[in-house]
């Protein structure tokens, strides 16, 4: 049962193909990696089917409906959230607050109930406060909830946007190199998590360079070079394609 | 016919003014982000030191380099004690010490000058041109001989000098500007000197028009302002056009339709052209990098 | 020591006590800042000029006069609370000031209230029509400016005008009420144009009224520099049709500003103020002013406009009460205000009764004419 | 038990309000207080729309314009009780807000700075120019509330300052009140994670543009209230409420006390309200006394007075 199938996906920047005619599919419970080297358009891709970008063609389907160039939180509404690669976290808001702004889409009534304090819009407070502390503790960061959140260490950031793509309960969740910048320890916990993330039936679209993460928790991969999809499958079949390993897998191990 | 001669050259005369304005505050601006507030007050110091240096025995050349160069040092001065020592601090607050610094320059010239409203002699002679029915002041040539003059000299600065490139370069980012070695905080002085400088001579060339008191300043700056977002802040030919669009458009509306709301129509182009341009005429598109 | 420390103490509270009570304390809120500066800036030097002569003279009875003036910066809310604290916490027993209609209707609104006694310098006809009790002003009205001008037409033949006015207070109301007024004098206002005092340019609008079929005259009320620049831009369109300006430009400072090349035949309605050296020696008000202009002349070094003039009256009516009614309470100074009769000006002769706060007529207006870069009287 | 920062301050400004006229050596205190109150109910609106949503109006005096003039004329051209006429000016300011906040709030910074300077002016020039309705710029009178004589008829004499001392009082604390609720609820989490990511914040679901526009009107109706009381109080009223001026006005208050906190709102809204009054003593030396304190304190206290107070006092503390 596929959940989100991309179709054809390219767009330009100045004449310049920055991605090219992509199309792949997800199903519940299954990880897919995009991968390919640094300026393939990964983090582009990922841009168009969250609405960020407007594609220049193709399509983008979620759950039988055609959802391209739809707005983020609309995507949202409909099951899909991501991350970021370069961070876009609230920074003067706490740890905590930065989880509940995830329930947003739950807690959010009418605006008198909220200047007014009205017992509803107290009880969705309540509520979304005890699932974002709940979260919170499954990412190891419930010591932080009062902090303000810029004043945390990259690697809990990290995190931290996880847990708030995590309230939404989606159904889609995109992450842009989550484990990027961060220490064996915490590559492993985010590995755990994305497993079981998988586990609960959520599609997990994943960026990221860490080959050895990708290739143990991928049930797909989408190797992208230069904006076109050079090649797809199992961790097992791609890493075997000679045009990856030229392309990709071989120079990349070679430089570390 | 001379009708709308006369309505247009009204227009130029007045949007060469806005756009003298406005292009001082492409300036400081381009290499701070902020919009200064204070801008006005240049022109005001222009106009008034002029009137002064001017009373006081100097030729009326002579009157208005003391005035262009005196408010320059004052710029660098406004630099040095107010935004150089609250850098990093949010572009509001430095917004409101731009303000701060308007209030307490028109507190200054009021001491120093007094409340009178004051002009000096037309450069070349008083006497109206005439052209095809319609007439034009020697003086407003001087003008818009001014603004013209002001914007292919900023063109050329930022697209042809080095100098005009690293202010754009700090504009856009400080920090890569130092690690490239660009000396930012000579940038922002000169900035403000120019900028100041601009100001300072708008002052002079309009006040034999407009004349001038300790309080001329904010209106200057409100026109300027919206000229300059009009056209798209930051951009010399925005500067340009924003002015002479705002004041063309002004002069039109008092003479074709309705003087009370002429200032209006200035501002529901604004609303139209932000509406499908939100960078205003000649700005840059920016987009969120994620 | 202890006898020492009480003496002192002692002394101390005498000092002061005394001036407390030997002074008395007349407040004022006017536009020294703000767009009504150049209304309002003569006016507060006037007062302080006069109030320092007259206590250098001895005062009032030998009491000094202690002007407590403030700023309003021509914003109605900020006259308002300067009003409030004048009399709450300054405890003044009288107000001079309101340099606008706005300051004044909210000055007016606390001072009644309080009763106590409040002269306005603003022009309009509001101010004390209705009759307040409390309430008096020195202007003539905007409503007699116009009648004194349209008077002025009349004889001249002149039926079909344009008007070009500000839109700040005095420009705005002087419209209206000229508007009102000019069937009366069998004047049609064919073409109505307005300006922002902050203009650099009415090109526009006069080319407009230029081009109005049958236009015999214009005329420009305002105040500071927009009318200058709209009789410069009058002059540079060669328009040939009588020009009038208001009693917003009555200084020497406007035919200095607008330029003598432009000024020249332009008509408005102005006080014995700029015509002194014109009065007959017998007038009634030569004397004073004189003596108004050369020490607001020689103290300030700038020339005396209409608008000191106002204050310069205001201050005359209230000291010219308080020494009449014997006594510095404000109930008293209103009484002796009311009953003040043939009191000469700089503005004109006043009389005031209880029906009348304004206790001038038209013929306290001359009409002027700027001839030669100097002003002559139109008889 | 432990104060939460909302009960805290509403609790010190409750007091502070109840306290101060015993201190009061006289009844112009009064005055001096209900300004503060009526500034910083407008203040409060410009919290929840810049502190917060980060979006910059230079034009919000256009809305207490109209909530002004609501008081001056629904009165006498519709019969309506100046009480009812404080709701249409904030039902009109409220529904303008949302006509005109839909195509500007597009914009961003300076952009929108003009925008909706752009829209103050306008509104401005409207009650300059129509002088049918209002008489133009020489102002227009206000019916009297009347609440105070009711009161007295009840047993509470006050006199007039102490009235709308206590009343504008009453309405700041309410209003602070429904700041601090919405600064912790959904809607206000939303607003301040917008100004902190807009493209995060739409990824976890929130309608910026619908938020920003509930910030907008929001505002809007604390700047219309603020007019309507000023115009009641005053009992007459001139366009300068709806001026460029009175809207940097608010502007500055809001960014030289902190514009992130109601606190800091208030406590801007008092300094540059007390602080004319105290420079008085300079005469002509106020305006550059004035410019340069501005100057000063935003150098020093970059985040404006409030925050940058707490923030040094928590580090002495640590």
């Amino acid at each position: 049962m596929t959940l989100l199938s991309i179709e054809g996906l390219g767009i330009c920047f100045g004449g310049i193909k920055a991605v090219h005619d992509v199309s792949f599919a997800a199903s519940p419970g299954e990880v897919v990696s995009v991968i390919g080297p640094n300026g393939a358009g990964k983090t582009t891709l990922f841009n168009m089917i969250s609405g960020v970008y407007r594609p220049g063609s193709g399509r983008v389907v979620l759950n039988g409906e055609d959802v391209t160039a739809m707005s983020p939180h609309l995507l949202a509404r409909r099951g899909m959230c991501r991350t970021f690669q370069n961070l876009q976290v609230f920074q003067t808001m706490t740890v905590l607050e930065n989880v509940i702004a995830g329930f947003h889409l739950q807690e959010s009534g009418d605006v008198l109930s909220d200047l007014l304090n009205l017992p509803a819009a107290r009880r969705r407070a309540k509520d979304a406060e005890a699932g974002a502390r709940e979260l919170l503790r499954r990412l190891g960061l419930e010591r932080a909830a009062e902090r303000e959140a810029g004043s945390l260490s990259y690697g809990s950031l990290k995190r931290l946007e996880i847990a708030r793509a995590m309230a939404l309960k989606p159904k889609v969740l995109l992450l842009d190199e989550p484990a990027a910048g961060c220490n064996a320890v915490e590559t492993e916990e985010i590995d755990h998590l994305i497993a079981e993330i998988a586990a609960s039936g959520v599609a997990v679209l994943l960026v990221e360079h860490d080959m050895k993460l990708v290739m143990r928790i991928s049930s797909h991969i989408v190797v992208l070079d230069h904006g076109e999809k050079v090649a797809e499958g199992d961790p097992a079949t791609v890493s075997r394609n000679p045009a990856v390993i030229a392309a990709y897998l071989g120079a990349d191990d070679a430089a570390r | 016919m001379s009708e709308l001669l006369q309505f247009l050259l009204s227009g130029v005369t007045v949007g060469a003014v806005y756009a003298l304005v406005a292009l001082g505050f492409t300036m400081i601006y381009n290499a701070s982000d902020v919009v200064n507030f204070a801008q006005g007050e240049f022109v005001m110091l222009g106009g008034m030191i002029t009137v002064f240096a001017h009373a006081a025995g100097a030729p009326l050349p002579l009157a208005a380099l003391t005035a262009v160069v005196a408010t320059a040092a004052l710029g660098v001065a406004m630099n040095k004690l107010a935004i150089e020592p609250a850098r990093g601090a949010p572009v509001v607050s430095l917004v409101i010490i731009t303000i701060g610094a308007s209030i307490f320059i028109r507190g200054a010239a009021q001491l120093i000058f007094g409340k009178q409203i004051h002009r000096f002699p037309a450069f070349s002679g008083e006497d109206p041109i005439r052209i095809l029915g319609a007439t034009i002041l020697p003086q407003s040539l001087w003008v818009i001989g001014g603004a013209v003059v002001i914007f292919v000299g900023l063109w050329l600065f930022f697209t042809r000098t080095l100098l005009g490139r690293a202010v754009l370069a700090t504009s856009n980012n400080r920090l890569a500007a130092q690690l490239v070695g660009i000396n930012t905080p000579f940038v922002m002085t000169l900035s403000f000197a120019m900028s100041a400088g601009i100001g300072a001579l708008a002052g002079v060339l309009v006040t034999p028009i407009t004349l001038t008191a300790y309080d001329v300043g904010l209106a200057f700056a409100l026109k300027g302002f919206a000229a300059a977002m009009l056209g798209g802040m930051g951009n010399p030919k925005g500067a340009l056009a924003g002015g002479l669009i705002v004041g063309v458009l002004e002069a039109m509306t008092a003479g074709y339709l309705s003087s009370q709301y002429k200032d209006a129509a200035a501002f529901i182009i604004i609303f139209a052209v932000l509406f499908f341009r939100p960078q205003g005429l000649f700005g840059r598109q920016s987009t969120d990098r994620v | 020591m202890r006898n020492l420390l009480t003496t002192a103490a002692t002394a101390a509270l005498v000092a002061l006590a005394v001036p407390a009570l030997a002074e008395i304390r007349i407040g004022a809120s006017l536009s020294a800042t703000g767009p009504a500066a150049f209304l309002g800036d003569p006016e507060l030097r006037t007062l302080e000029m006069l109030v320092a002569d007259l206590n250098a003279k001895g005062g009032i009875d030998g009491e000094k006069i202690k002007l407590v003036a403030y700023d309003d910066g021509g914003d109605p809310n900020k006259a308002r609370t300067f009003a409030t604290r004048l009399i709450e916490d300054d405890e003044v027993v009288a107000i001079i000031g309101g340099t606008t209609t706005g300051t004044t209707m909210s000055i007016l609104a606390v001072a009644e209230e309080a009763k106590i006694p409040f002269i306005s310098l603003a022009g309009a006809i509001d101010i004390i029509d209705p009759v307040k009790p409390f309430t008096f002003k020195t202007p003539h009205t905007d409503r007699m400016a116009c009648q004194k001008i349209f008077e002025d037409m009349r004889k001249r033949g002149i039926g079909r005008i344009g008007m070009i006015s500000g839109t700040d207070g005095f420009g705005a109301s002087m419209q209206a009420q000229c508007k009102k007024v000019a069937p009366d004098y069998g004047i049609e206002i064919v073409a109505d144009e307005t300006y922002d005092p902050r203009d650099a340019d009415m090109t526009a609008q006069l080319t407009k009224i230029k081009g109005t079929a049958g236009v015999q005259a214009v005329l420009n009320p305002g105040f500071g520099q927009g009318p200058a620049i709209v009789t410069r831009n009058y002059w540079q369109l060669a328009i040939d049709l009588p020009f009038y300006q208001s009693h917003g430009v009555a200084s020497d400072g406007f035919i200095q500003l607008a330029g003598i090349e432009a000024v020249e035949g332009v008509r408005l309605p102005g006080t014995a103020l700029l015509v002194a050296d014109l009065l007959a020696a017998d007038d009634p008000q030569k004397p004073l002013v004189d003596a108004y202009k050369a020490m607001f002349e020689s103290k300030t070094g700038t020339p005396v406009s209409t608008f000191g003039g106002y204050a310069h009256d205001a201050f005359l009516i209230m000291t010219d009460a308080i020494t009449r009614a014997g006594s510095a309470e404000p109930a008293a100074i209103r009484d002796a205000i009311e009953a003040t009769a043939g009191l000469a000006g700089t503005t004109g002769v006043y009389t005031f009764s209880p029906e009348d706060h304004l206790g001038l007529d038209l013929s306290a207006f001359r009409m002027l004419e700027i001839r030669g870069g100097t002003w002559t009287l139109v008889e | 038990m432990r104060l939460t920062p909302k009960s805290a301050t509403l609790l010190i400004l409750v007091a502070l309000i109840a306290l101060a006229p015993v201190f009061f050596p006289s009844g112009f205190y009064y005055r001096v207080g209900a300004l503060v109150f009526v500034n910083a109910l407008a203040v409060t609106g410009i919290v929840i729309l810049t502190g917060w949503a980060g979006q910059i109006s230079l034009g919000h005096a256009g809305f207490a314009g109209i909530g002004a003039y609501a008081c001056a004329l629904a009165p006498v051209h519709w019969g309506i009780h100046p009480a009812l006429s404080v709701l249409l000016g904030a039902a009109a300011s409220a529904v303008l807000a949302w006509l005109v906040g839909r195509p500007i709030l597009r914009l961003k910074g300076y952009y929108l700075a003009v925008a909706s300077l752009g829209m103050g002016i306008l509104i401005s020039m409207v009650l300059n120019n129509e002088r049918a309705l209002t008489r133009g710029p020489d102002g227009i009178g206000v019916p009297e509330l009347g609440l105070r004589a009711v009161l007295k008829d009840a047993g509470l004499g006050l006199s007039n300052g102490q009235f709308w001392y206590f009343l504008c009082g009453i309405a700041l604390v309410v209003g602070a009140w429904a700041a601090l609720n919405l600064r912790d609820s959904a809607t206000g989490r939303a607003l301040r994670a917008l100004h902190g990511s807009e493209v995060a914040a739409r990824t976890v679901g929130m309608d910026v543009a619908r938020l920003k526009l509930q910030a907008f009107v929001i505002s809007a109706v604390y700047a219309s209230v603020s007019g309507s009381l000023l115009a009641l109080q005053n009992r007459f009223i001139t366009p300068d409420v709806a001026g460029f001026l009175h809207s940097v006005e608010m502007v500055t208050m809001a960014v030289l006390g902190g514009v992130g906190s109601v606190a800091g709102g208030i406590f801007g809204a008092a300094v540059l309200t007390l602080l004319p009054q105290v420079l008085t003593v300079l005469a002509e030396y106020e305006q550059l006394v004035l410019g340069a304190v501005m100057v000063l304190v935003m150098i020093f206290l970059r985040e404006g007075i409030v925050p940058s107070m707490l923030r040094k006092g928590r580090r002495r503390e640590e």
